[in-house]
């Protein structure tokens, strides 16, 4: 077993899948030649040759709107968006088209499409380069949402994406792309999607979160025996486990990078106050973004939810 | 060094056959009677079919309906081409496109009564769901014959869309892209000058649609919509150039919306009536029946004998689409995803 | 006072606010010589012009795109979305433009923008015509949000709308276009965006709605002694009255057309669970579509939230 | 009858100033010495901008940063068109079109420092902050041009772009609308060759960016991007046209991007070094100073002279850059709207 960083796992997964597998296709901006502006593509362009590494023109709704049409026709393709800022102009056609072929064809055709994305803030670069816009893909049923929190699970879930039948956005944490290192093994290994992690037991309370906020509250949480739950996909939630956690330690905070109002901090408070009420010692609480335009990077790092922001979630709940 | 001319292009008009049913030999595609007559029998059960659902909408039997009157030619001449492999990606108002591929007529009935099942094209026919949202579709199409082209298949897609798509940003990315990868793909659009109450003048300033095959380095060509062999005859080419190599074709169908955009539209509200009188003389079947009868294909009888066999199907397919039952409340939860979340198996157990 | 169905009562708004004032144009498709395809912007053409009713090519993103020129150059355009299933390709041009311009040029640029679209199911149209996404637009800090419920509170929001320095995204609920009339005072009148209206007062349970649901859950709860409140706004959501009524009630259901994950009934009920939890004598409902991908007209009526729906989630908050 | 022509159309090359610095006098815009003098010294200014901006980010008093190396001549030569009234709408690679309308050298460092105080425009300028979303601007020069339009108002809104914009649907959808209402509105497409890794041939199958105007009838032409005469002379006719009432004009600069996309990039991974050398010997200041120099308009001494000038300039504006404070963190809730709403004011409290 290798010490592997994200991108690399990611790489591993996607190169071992396509050697696997001869339906899959990866096609972006700069994912050829230049291996991707991360080099999460690197060398696979060389070893795949280009018809299986597709540099495409700057579209992106063209972009997902030709792997949902490959997809369909029976390939399985990768399409990687630059950054999550630069996905909104495919919204429609995730939303409208690749989310929705399978109910709109009752299973006629299908979308075995994987979109993957860097996501997330902390990583100092230009404006719409640190987005974390995951609420709006876990409000359109038919498409699941996957957040991998380091390189373990990055591989493992990229596998398991690649061999769902269904759209999947797979969001990569920017920021630990090249942060954290773990032990990676070389062997085929799914995480299955639609289930947590536990990331940490404990007894006292329940911390809830995802990508590149988990490393933080994983810090934040040591001095507190707090329960911390990986939710790495998003849509659908297992929910099961939350409750399951919540209701062992009655109180429950959920931190996320996005702003506070419609974030999916709310889906999860929200399930916990329909399904756990009678379990709760303390109120819900969220250490989120404020619900303000995302600054540059000169503020961004007071914007995104702090250590300090997160133990005073944790001391506010244990002392309620 | 001064101004100098760097490139200049052309776009050109296809007809074959004119308004009294004359055509032009030398571009007449090599059509046998049988073939003649399939496509005149085709262009009437289109017709029969689209006179039907309005009468059905009418009757409250079909929700909102999108007639095709007087596109009889650009749907059916165009569908004729295809092979049975090839992939179509159609809009929301070629009926005649997949009556004419034989696509069950009552499913036709069941979309446009509201029920999903109605997209579930036949194993042997690659046509994709209705595409509602103007012009998304393109892209798709543009994708499936990076698939097949992937894969070493023959075939080609072809899309289908309206005057009003050309505006749309997935309409000139799709486009692009199928440019730059020289894709096995046939861009069909049926240009009947309006896009609801928004004419083409208002719709681009471009004096042709063709020409905006010009930004993408491929060809672009109007043909006479309502001439069903001008449209055989560009369609044809454009699909043997896609299947060599040749890449994308930009067809241009100049053809008219006689009806209203939808059952819910009032297109009296915006159009002058001269303008759909005009467009009436140039009705697409009276000026195929008028060459045919100079053929000697077309007599009053078979005339006759059609419209009873062209309305027994129609009935027919009438019967099947109301025996159909409802769908159960419970297939909502069918096909979201492969398989049902816990959250979603709960809602389900809840109905 | 004359009684006015909700076209008219917006219609009235966009032209009494035209005449008073200048910089408002209206631009979208089919508004101008048709009217509008639901009718709304009927007659305003001839007595405004075509200049300030302007059809515009078949392009939802730069007619949003060009509403931001606009608006920044200091007019006020009222751009028109034919439904909100076809605002997905200008989502774009609202999250990273409309929203932003003010965050990003510190105050130098603004967007008093308003984009109205037909929103909500329950008409028997064809795909995506009866799509209720308002969550998405709810997550994007910048955009205010507004849903009428009635004649009367359309033209006193459009109204308010049309004055405010924002960009706004007015939601009109078709089911509602022609099912109601009220008196609507030919006067001019606003309802301040970011206030919900108590539609009803009670003691026993709170049950928040907004658009046409509130018709439906006004009818639900007759036989209960429930609090219904109309929200209005969805963004910035009044929380004040919602947690005011919640404290007082100690019960609280949501209800709303979309599907529930990620729906705007979690951030409702995730407030609640933040700030309201001690007061809560039962969990917190949310009666919603199901998580699946809405069907075509057959089945809809089964996918939006049902009168008995409602009925049940107010029998179990009441038994709890 | 049979194929006809339907239309024809040509693209335009127009240079001016040749490698050698030689100009041709019946296109050579009539220019005072002063205003060549102030075209050379605009350059020079963005030049030296440039390459302390990269020093600068080297240093990590700069985020990530897009040199403008090589396209000089193209945002130089287009902004002194310009009137002060015209409104600006540039993407994030235009800072010598900044510099030449007066835009505060210290704001421009200090944006590109992660600060987006930098995108207050002096009350004179009507400049949009920078686009980093590709291509998503255009359409807000097409909605301010209807605006002005509206207001009776004589200014032009130019829109700037990269290559790699043109294929975005939000460049079509712009495009269209400004030629269905024949908008007082110019685009200026830098044409520098590539999109980060992607070659123009894979960003487009037409040989041409300018023959895309075709598609929404109005001119399009290409200019020599590298002869800032050229620019400038393409630049005042399509300024002079739109203000006149004759729409829209579609300017594809032809240059190149002699550096790396931005200080994260390594352009030597895709591209060839014989590229870019021989579009060094192409350097758009050389070639004027060339011209310059046959004109007696340039001598040793002057050049001197004026890089001390410059740099005193560019020292000054990072010195007032670095004199800015930092933001506060409490300013981040400053400008989402207009006001706070409770639950804003209540983060704010908390921090
Ligand atoms: C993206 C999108 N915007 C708006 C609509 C509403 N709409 C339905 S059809 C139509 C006009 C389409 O015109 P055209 O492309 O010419 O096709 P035609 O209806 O003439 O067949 C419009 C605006 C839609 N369905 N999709
Ligand atoms: C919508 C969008 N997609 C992707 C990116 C990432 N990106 C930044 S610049 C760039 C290439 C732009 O090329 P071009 O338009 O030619 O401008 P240039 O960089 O050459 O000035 C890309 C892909 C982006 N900023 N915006
Ligand atoms: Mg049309
Ligand atoms: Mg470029």
């Amino acid at each position: 077993m290798a010490q592997l960083n994200m991108v690399q796992a990611i790489n591993l997964a996607l190169s071992q899948e396509m050697e696997r597998d001869k339906r899959i296709v990866i096609l972006g901006e700069d994912v050829g030649r230049d291996g991707g502006v991360f080099r999460v593509t690197e060398g696979l362009r060389e070893r795949f040759g280009a018809g299986r590494l597709i540099d495409t023109p700057l579209s992106e709704s063209a972009l997902i709107g030709a792997a949902i049409g490959m997809a369909a026709y029976g390939l399985l393709p990768v399409a990687e968006i630059q950054f999550m800022g630069f996905i909104y102009p495919a919204l429609d056609q995730l939303f409208t088209h690749a989310a929705r072929l399978r109910a709109r064809s009752r299973g006629r055709f299908t979308c075995p499409l994987v979109v993957r994305t860097p996501y997330g803030g902390g990583i100092k670069a230009p404006e719409l380069h640190e987005e974390s816009s995951e609420a709006l893909f876990c409000h359109m049923p038919g498409i699941k949402v996957v957040v991998p929190s380091g390189p373990y699970t990055a591989k493992g879930l990229l596998l398991a994406a690649l061999r769902d039948s269904n759209p999947v956005l797979f969001l990569e944490p920017t920021r630990l792309y090249r942060l954290i290192r773990e032990e990676v093994p070389e062997d085929d290994y799914t995480i299955p999607l639609g289930r947590a992690r536990l990331a940490r037991e404990g007894q006292d309370v329940t911390v809830v979160a995802w990508g590149s906020m988990l490393e933080r509250v994983i810090k934040a949480a040591a001095p507190y025996d707090a329960e911390v739950i990986d939710l790495l996909t998003l849509n659908p939630c297992d929910m099961e486990t939350v409750l399951a956690s919540v209701k062992k330690t009655g109180r429950a905070i959920i931190v996320h990078e996005a702003v506070k109002s419609a974030g999916f901090g709310a889906e999860i408070a929200a399930t916990i106050a329909e399904e756990a009420i009678l379990h709760l010692r303390a109120p819900v609480l969220r250490v989120t973004a404020p619900d303000v335009t995302m600054p540059m990077s000169k503020l961004l790092d007071s914007y995104l939810p702090t250590l300090e922001q997160i133990r005073k979630a944790l001391d506010e709940v244990m002392t309620y | 060094m001064p101004e100098e001319l760097l490139a200049s292009f052309e776009v050109k008009h296809l007809s074959v056959l004119d308004e009294n049913g004359n055509v032009d030999d030398l571009l007449m595609p090599p059509l046998s009677e049988t073939e003649i007559r399939r496509i005149y029998e085709s262009m009437v059960l289109a017709r029969t079919f689209d006179e039907r659902a309005l009468s059905l909408q009418r009757e409250g039997r079909l929700g909102t309906y999108p007639p095709i009157l007087g596109q009889e030619a650009s749907q059916v001449g165009s569908a004729l081409a295809l092979s049975p492999a090839d992939w179509v990606f159609p809009s929301f108002r070629e009926m005649g496109v997949h009556l004419t591929l034989g696509y069950p007529v009552h499913q036709l009935f069941q979309y446009w009564a509201g029920d999903e099942r109605g997209q579930i094209a036949p194993a042997k026919l690659n046509i994709f769901p209705f595409c509602v949202s103007v012009g998304t579709h393109i892209p798709h199409a543009v994708g499936a014959a990076m698939a097949a082209r992937y894969l070493g298949d023959p075939t080609v897609a072809v899309a289908y869309f309206g005057d009003g798509a050309t505006s749309k940003g997935d309409f000139h990315e799709g486009f692009n892209m199928a440019g730059v990868f020289r894709l096995p793909v046939v861009f069909i659009c049926q240009n009947n000058q309006w896009a609801i109450s928004i004419p083409l003048k208002e719709q681009t300033a471009a004096v042709t649609l063709a020409q905006k095959a010009i930004a993408y380095g491929f060809d672009g060509v109007r043909v006479d919509g309502n001439d069903v062999f001008a449209v055989y005859r560009a369609t044809t080419e454009a699909l043997a150039k896609a299947r060599s190599g040749g890449g994308p074709t930009f067809i241009e169908c100049l053809t008219y919306r006689m009806a209203d955009h939808t059952t819910a539209d009032d297109a009296a509200r915006y159009r002058p009536p001269e303008e759909v009188a005009a467009w009436r003389a140039r009705d697409p079947i009276l000026r195929l029946e008028r060459y045919m009868v100079k053929r000697g294909l077309w007599s009053e009888e078979y005339g006759q004998e059609l419209k009873k066999r062209t309305t027994a199907v129609i009935d027919e397919a009438v019967r099947a689409m109301e025996a159909i039952p409802s769908p159960e409340v419970a297939e909502m939860f069918d096909h979201t995803c492969a398989t049902l979340s816990p959250r979603q198996a709960g809602q389900l157990k809840e109905l």
